[in-house]
């Protein structure tokens, strides 16, 4: 470890006349390991960029490389435009859209009823608060992997197979969200209701006017975890959308790798874009959002 | 106009040709309009048929390769037989008319035909001919030629002598026809999933496994992995001089404009166990008609196998991919238009499957037989890295698979 | 306006503990009240009870007569000002003080011109578009009690609204809410335990100790005829001091000196002081040991001992004084005498 | 429970009920479908199934297999969740220390947080790649003949390496979030008190980071049960042959590929009890925690 | 023991805001010196130069004569405490003293010995075991203490340490702070802007103001001769009084009244008295108007007007006052005369 504090001095160095200069060794060190792991975070994703740049017949002889060639335009049509099943409905601008429903739809369907319940469980006594809690906080950890096969049952017994809701509800069945919110509000200060129901406010009222938007950052954060759990979702589309048009982008990029398997040569360069195009949409979420989601999760802690 | 669905697993330039077929055949009338879909390899084509026929959102037709075959006939109710469906439907329908190695792989043990041959095909030997030639030898016609002779003298040339795609198909259960050794008690499994037992901890198979580590020690052979292209591109990029692969890779291979010439010829077999080796298993898979559906799609449904079965439409599959034609129909429409003497590599398949049968080539039928195929990949593995021995391996893959099929035994009341 | 009384109320927490034994006073119209007491004396819980926001046990709280006992806190007519405020950080100044009033359907040019003459009255008008976060402690203060006095309530309870304050402030702010509570004549109940506070702003004091209340009063007679030693003790800044003394034939002793001539009873006894009825002095009858003084200025602290226990007393800044022996008077009339046991003024 | 809690009656019931609704119908409902095909053998199509017993969880715990795979999950989970957090923990640490460029390299190590796990899988086959795979490369250069998907050990470090690239990005956020919220004061005062960083660092900034840690510690070791289920799948291309595998995975492989629909339910119920006793603990855990303020 | 010198420190922060001009002041060996100065004026600034935590920007810190600029702050033989404790929550009473003398590897004994010291010193004995986040503010507060004590020092920094505390606790560390610093003789400088903290406990004080140094001086010169209107304003509760008078012919006049009779110069000033320094009586030579009184107990203070600019008197508790019109007078020799302009004393 350096010192704690180098950063703070060094920056301060900058304004000093220089009196001795001490090179702060481990200001330098931190960069450095910083640099690395930045590389070791990035350098796959440059490279699978580069490889969407230069013809497949190139990719499987030799790999990426630094060559940076003139195919991306052509492998953009094939990847947005061009669909790779029979019903032409699967798309990459198509598996997008659907992408953005998954995600979102998971969302914010996960933040309002994890807020509704944690609101019930934090703000009213209630006689069977302990059951509620327990049957609700069991579902925390567990995902939706481990009881797949009935789950897919449920849904098509529902007749939701190949629909959004489908595709949503059943992901939206676990605690998390209502976990964090139940954290967040335990730590909103006590007096707030108080000063609310003297104001006048009833339950439904100080959950809209103050809880709502006191938790903005709380919903932030909750928005952004969420909305890349739910896009990045692989094995429960796969299983419950069996036509083209309701792919996502995850089980579609896994489609054409699939095809890296078969007989002809691999479509790297669409499989890398597609890649790529998948974790643009989650990425510009989290950067967009990035103040506002380190907040939360700090505010959270309190 | 009645719409149908058909769940395939061909992906790549298979599933391009697939699409062709569908479009041919919705172009060639306006009754019927049939969809395909590519739902991944056959393991996971044949799952998500299942979940879905569970779900009662079957499609109508349903690609089940050779290792589902239990599961899917097994299943009395699951599937229409297609020749009820044809017959019903008032398509003729003779299974004389099939070549004789396709014709009961997927029939039950009265003989008649449940599942539709659709992309038939058969393990053969590619070659590199550049190489082959550099080394100054001819292809291997048996194993003990290609240990004492071929390899060698790849070595020296500076070829990885041999790879192959698919231990499980290539090295064991068609080992087992090829050498016409039981592969399974009950008449490899056709009698019923009761009381069937694998047989395949023999000698002949150990032999071989000892023999196939030995050459990958001595450099003859070299094994990439479970996956399947692990294992053919190192022949595509010219490493590996000899490759055995699926004659369904034909089309693929030849659409590659590989930087060599390639060609095939029949699976070598080991003079020590057989004078006389036998036809091969047909693999890939067959077109299922799901049961539950209405007769309208039924009848969709056997009119696009009647569409399918036609020689042009054979033909046309056969060529694109190297998949067998599997009609002698169809067969000789390709002999008529020469397509043998433009690529003579490309009859290998149909005539390794249409050399002499024997007791023990129909076709084998054993039930969890997907997992059976893992336990082998795991234990193969293992061998060919000197985890364990061949002879651990073969107890543990005869008692695990024994254990699988008398569970499975036990789903089938 | 309003006038509360309190009937044998009594609180058990659902944990069994009883934050409030059976406890009754009125408060009468426009009385500012203010209840004092160390750290978990029960003070908030009595308060929380007159709110509603915390359930009676037992006995009758009345608000005009009217019983409240299960009316909802917003249908009291009360208004409370937070010890830390209990602002809502999302909403502007102007939005806060509003809020109570927009939930009671008030309409709109009413709120506004009642923020705006709060504004005023509190010197608010430049913050009224700023959120909380944005305002100092003493801004954050007198918005939350903007936002009590829009309500024109019957009656104003405060949770200790200066107990954040840094003591400059604090003495600001004291001044402005009394001047306003005058000014608007609203019954009020004020929690504190800081004494100044409780002096300088009460009609009436409550001391409690521990969930009982110990003395009711003016500030004057809390201060000057203190009913225990506990209030003795907790009052004033230094408290008065407490000696053990004798009372013997109509005299108290200390150590033998007599401090005082004209008293009934006998046996052991606490003598009450207060710092500032103590005379410096050559004169002074009891030899008194000065350990430190404290200089604040407009006047001195000297601490030490006085027959070896713990004596304090206030000087003016121009009395001479320096460490070590002098001689001390007590002024009788300021003198009172506890029972040595209960603590109880005789 | 606020202490000024509301009383209304019915509404509380209204706001769990979508929540609990769900639950039950897509949680509860399935769970319980999943104990009770464990003690069943069914044919894959649903025409036929046998009662069986415990012959299910029998098998289990009687094949070698089996635990095998529960071990090497075991090694697989502690390794990612090691190695993620603290990799995440030490670039958080960095991070936290420069004012300059803090932002930049925020930015750039949160990317990879939005990858999802199969197409880290699959960026880890073109890494790893068996002929040209840069990382396989760099193996190579140091004496190392990597092989994916034919060396057990090779897969599975390629493996834990995807899958802790994937995973660092999450940890670090938090991590990061978590030294922000340590007062400057108490790290002043440590400053002074010892001339030592390292002390520091391990005497006050890692206690004090402890609930964060812990709570990531729950959060790595599901990821690393479940999620990294993506990843596995791609990068054994839907062949477990001799590859690693997790007990998840061998769920999915049995149930899914191998359609043994008694058997991957009981190994179901047994993650299920397995991840249930993670989450009491957790909550006795947390819930007991010190508040640090 | 040291002594400390700063020469023409400078302080300028990154972002350019310069929290200190060049300033420059010596402490003496066990000295306690007291920063006081309004919010934001810089006096942390100056001690955490000191100690090390910020950088110096320019000029020279030396201890015991060594400079010390860019000496690590932990071998600086310090030791602080901090406005909010800062203790680590996770350690133990035991541990949080203890930490400072591990790290210098002093042996456990020796340890062990000074922690029992020093929790026996403030009163700690029964908490040694518990967490922080289990104590009470003014628990926290002296844990802090026996931190920074144990150590023995060569020089102890406080900043604000009693800010968080209530009047009570702040007014009984206080004592007990000065009490100890008295005992071990360690030099210290104290960061407060609390004023009775400074007067009670400073040998000398620094008044800084918006990055400046206003005045250093022992407590009585600063609070009878301030330097400036601000630090006659900054010091004392409540402060010095200050009207506009004229000056005239060797007179200062207010309102045309004649308040002191023996002055040079001419033309506008500012008069400074406290309000203890007036005498309150029909005798007065000047008028004020009582607005308000304020019952402290020991004794009160009138506020009101005098020639219309808000004035305040303290008188004892046995004056009679009442609100309305009245005469004082101001003890002349206690007048200070400021520069109407530039605020410094005349
Ligand atoms: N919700 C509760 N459950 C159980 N006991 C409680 C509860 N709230 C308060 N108490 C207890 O009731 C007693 C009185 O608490 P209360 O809050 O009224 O004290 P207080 O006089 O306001 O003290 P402070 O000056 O510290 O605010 C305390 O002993 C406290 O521990
Ligand atoms: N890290 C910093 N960067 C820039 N400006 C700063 C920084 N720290 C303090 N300042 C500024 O320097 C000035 C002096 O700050 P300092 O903290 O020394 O004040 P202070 O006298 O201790 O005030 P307080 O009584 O509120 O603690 C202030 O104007 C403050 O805004
Ligand atoms: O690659 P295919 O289609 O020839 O199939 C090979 C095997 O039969 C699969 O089980
Ligand atoms: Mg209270
Ligand atoms: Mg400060």
């Amino acid at each position: 470890m350096t010192e704690a504090n180098a950063g703070v001095i060094d920056h301060a160095a900058s304004h000093t006349p220089p009196r001795k200069r001490r090179i702060r060794w481990g200001a330098i060190g931190d960069h450095a390991v910083l640099i690395v792991g930045s590389l070791f975070m990035m350098l796959p994703l440059l490279m699978v960029l580069q490889m969407t740049t230069v013809p497949d017949v190139e990719v499987i002889k030799t790999g990426p490389s630094l060559t940076i060639g003139h195919q991306l335009p052509e492998n953009f049509d094939k990847a947005m435009f061009q669909a790779s099943g029979f019903s032409g409905q699967n798309t990459g601008l198509n598996m997008l859209k659907n992408s953005f429903i998954l995600g979102i739809g998971f969302a914010l369907g996960k933040i309002l009823i994890g807020m509704m319940a944690a609101y019930a469980i934090v703000y009213f006594r209630m006689r069977f608060a302990t059951l509620a809690f327990w049957v609700i906080f069991t579902t925390l950890l567990l995902p939706l992997e481990v009881r797949i096969l009935p789950s897919y049952e449920v849904v098509q017994k529902l007749g939701m197979l190949n629909t959004y809701q489908g595709l949503i509800i059943p992901l939206i069945a676990s605690a998390t969200a209502t976990f964090f919110f139940r954290q967040f509000f335990r730590s909103v200060p006590e007096e707030l209701v108080e000063a609310a129901r003297i104001d006048g406010a009833g339950p439904v009222k100080f959950f809209i006017d103050i809880l709502v938007p006191l938790s903005r950052t709380m919903i932030a954060a909750m928005f952004i975890i969420m909305f890349v759990y739910g896009w990045n979702q692989y094995l429960w589309p796969t299983m419950i959308t069996t036509e083209e048009d309701m792919f996502t982008l995850v089980r579609g990029i896994k489609q054409i790798t699939q095809v890296l398997e078969g007989n002809r040569i691999p479509e790297y360069g669409r499989a890398n874009l597609l890649a790529i195009i998948a974790i643009i949409p989650p990425v510009m979420v989290v950067i967009f959002f990035q103040s506002w989601f380190v907040k939360g999760l700090t505010e959270s802690d309190k | 106009e009645v719409e149908i669905t058909w769940w395939h697993a061909m992906g790549g330039a298979l599933g391009d040709t697939v699409n062709q077929i569908a479009e041919d055949f919705n172009a060639s009338q306006d009754d019927y309009k049939i969809t395909p879909v590519f739902k991944g390899t056959y393991e996971e084509t044949l799952t998500a048929g299942i979940a879905a026929f569970r779900a009662g959102e079957q499609p109508n037709i349903l690609q089940v390769f050779d290792a589902g075959a239990a599961t899917v006939i097994g299943a009395k109710g699951a599937t229409v037989p297609v020749q009820d469906l044809l017959q019903d439907n008032g398509v003729e329908f003779n299974i004389e008319d099939y070549i004789s190695g396709v014709r009961y792989f997927y029939a039950d043990s009265d003989g008649k035909m449940i599942g539709m041959p659709f992309n038939s095909s058969s393990p053969i030997m590619y070659y590199n001919v550049d190489a082959l030639e550099k080394a100054g030898v001819t292809p291997p016609k048996t194993w003990e030629e290609f240990q004492t002779v071929t390899a060698p003298a790849l070595k020296e040339a500076g070829y990885i002598g041999l790879s192959q795609s698919h231990l499980p198909w290539i090295f064991t259960e068609n080992f087992h026809s090829r050498h016409d050794l039981p592969f399974a008690t009950n008449d490899n499994g056709y009698e019923g999933a009761e009381g069937t037992k694998i047989l395949v901890n023999n000698d002949a198979m150990k032999a071989h496994f000892t023999a196939v580590k030995d050459w990958k020690d001595k450099g003859f052979f070299e094994w990439y992995g479970t996956g399947w292209s692990d294992n053919q591109t190192p022949f595509e990029e010219g490493k590996v001089a000899i490759w055995l692969g699926s004659s369904g890779s034909f089309g693929g291979l030849s659409k590659k404009d590989l930087p060599f010439e390639f060609s095939a010829t029949f699976l070598p077999y080991w003079e020590s166990v057989t004078k006389e080796p036998k036809q091969t298993f047909i693999g890939g898979a067959a077109l299922f008609a799901m049961a539950g559906k209405s007769d309208e799609e039924n009848k969709a449904t056997a009119a696009f196998f009647e569409f399918l079965t036609k020689p042009e439409t054979q033909y046309m599959w056969h060529r694109e991919t190297g998949y067998v034609p599997i009609t002698t129909a169809a067969y000789e429409m390709a002999k008529a238009d020469g397509h043998y003497d433009r690529a003579p590599a490309a009859e290998v398949g149909i005539k390794q499957l249409s050399l002499p049968a024997g007791k023990h080539t129909k076709g084998y039928r054993m039930g969890f037989y997907v997992q059976i195929r893992d336990v082998m990949n795991r234990e193969y593995g293992r061998i060919l890295t000197g985890e364990t021995s061949v002879e651990d391996a073969f107890n543990n893959i005869e008692t695990e698979a024994n254990a699988l099929l008398e569970r499975f035994a036990k789903t089938q009341n | 306006m309003a006038q509360v009384s309190l009937k044998n109320i009594r609180k058990v927490y659902p944990n069994g503990a009883e934050a409030l034994t059976p406890s009754s006073f009125d408060i009468g119209d426009g009385e500012f009240v203010v209840l004092v007491g160390p750290s978990g004396c029960g003070k908030s819980t009595l308060l929380r009870m007159v709110a509603g926001l915390e359930e009676i046990t037992e006995g009758e709280l009345t608000i005009n007569g009217r019983v409240m006992n299960d009316v909802d806190p917003a249908d009291r007519d009360i208004a409370m000002v937070f010890q830390n405020y209990a602002l809502y950080p999302h909403m502007s100044v102007r939005k806060n003080i509003a809020y109570g009033l927009k939930n009671r359907k008030t309409p709109k040019d009413v709120i506004e011109r009642k923020v705006a003459e709060a504004a005023a009255m509190l010197n608010l008008n430049e913050y009224l578009d700023r959120k909380p976060s944005q305002l100092s402690g003493g801004q954050r203060q007198r918005v939350a009690m903007g936002r009590a006095i829009v309500r024109d309530p019957a009656l104003f309870l405060f949770d200790e609204p200066l107990s954040n304050l840094d003591a400059k402030l604090r003495n600001q702010m004291r001044i402005e809410i009394k001047a306003l509570q005058r000014r608007l004549g609203v019954t009020s109940i004020y929690v504190t335990h800081d004494q100044v506070e409780a002096m300088t702003m009460a009609d009436r004091i409550i001391v409690m100790n521990a969930g009982r209340i110990e003395q009711i009063g003016t500030p004057a007679e809390i201060y000057h005829r203190p009913a225990s030693t506990f209030v003795a003790s907790f009052m004033g800044a230094p408290p008065m001091n407490l000696i053990s003394a004798r009372l013997d034939g109509g005299r108290v002793m200390i150590n033998g000196d007599t401090v005082l001539a004209a008293a009934e009873g006998s046996g052991a006894v606490t003598l009450g002081i207060r710092p500032e009825d103590v005379v410096l002095g050559a004169e002074g009858s009891i030899s008194f040991h000065v350990d430190i003084i404290e200089e604040l200025g407009a006047h001195r602290l000297l601490h030490g001992r006085l027959a070896d226990q713990e004596f304090t007393i206030h000087v003016g800044k121009d009395v001479e004084a320096a460490p070590g022996e002098t001689r001390i008077a007590l002024k009788s009339d300021a003198i009172t005498l506890f029972h040595p046991e209960t603590g109880k003024a005789l | 429970m606020k202490r000024a809690g509301f009383t209304a009656r019915w509404l509380p019931i209204l706001l769990l009920m979508p929540q609990l609704v769900i639950i039950a119908v897509f949680f509860y409902w399935p769970a319980a479908h999943a104990v009770q095909s464990s003690f069943f053998l069914q044919d894959p199509f649903g025409f036929g199934s046998t009662f069986v017993g415990l012959d299910n969880y029998k098998d289990l715990a009687g094949n070698g297999e089996y635990l095998s795979i529960a071990w090497f999950t075991v090694i697989f989970t502690v390794l990612v969740t090691f190695l993620s957090l603290s990799i995440a923990l030490l670039l958080a640490v960095k991070a936290d220390n420069v004012l300059r460029g803090a932002k930049t390299y925020r930015t750039l190590l949160m990317w990879v947080y939005a990858v999802a796990p199969p197409v880290a899988g699959f960026i880890g086959l073109i890494m790893f790649h068996q002929s040209w795979g840069p990382l396989t490369e760099l193996a190579r250069s140091i004496g190392w003949d990597f092989k994916l998907g034919v060396n057990f050990n090779d897969t599975a470090t390629a493996m834990v390496i995807v899958s802790v690239w994937k995973q660092v990005p999450v940890n670090f956020i938090f991590f990061l979030s978590g030294l922000q919220s340590i007062p400057k004061s108490v790290r002043e005062a440590a400053l002074i008190d010892n001339r030592s960083a390292s002390g520091r660092f391990w005497d006050v900034t890692f206690p004090l980071l402890a609930p964060t840690g812990f709570f990531l510690l729950i959060t790595n070791i599901t990821y690393s049960l479940f999620d990294t289920f993506g990843v596995i799948d791609t990068m054994v291309k839907g062949e477990p042959g001799n590859n690693p595998m997790t007990l998840v995975y061998k769920v999915y492989v049995d149930g899914f590929r191998g359609n043994d629909l008694g058997g991957s339910s009981a190994q179901s119920v047994v993650l299920m009890v397995l991840v249930l006793a993670l989450t009491v603990f957790q909550f006795r855990l947390v819930e007991r925690r010190i508040h640090y303020t």
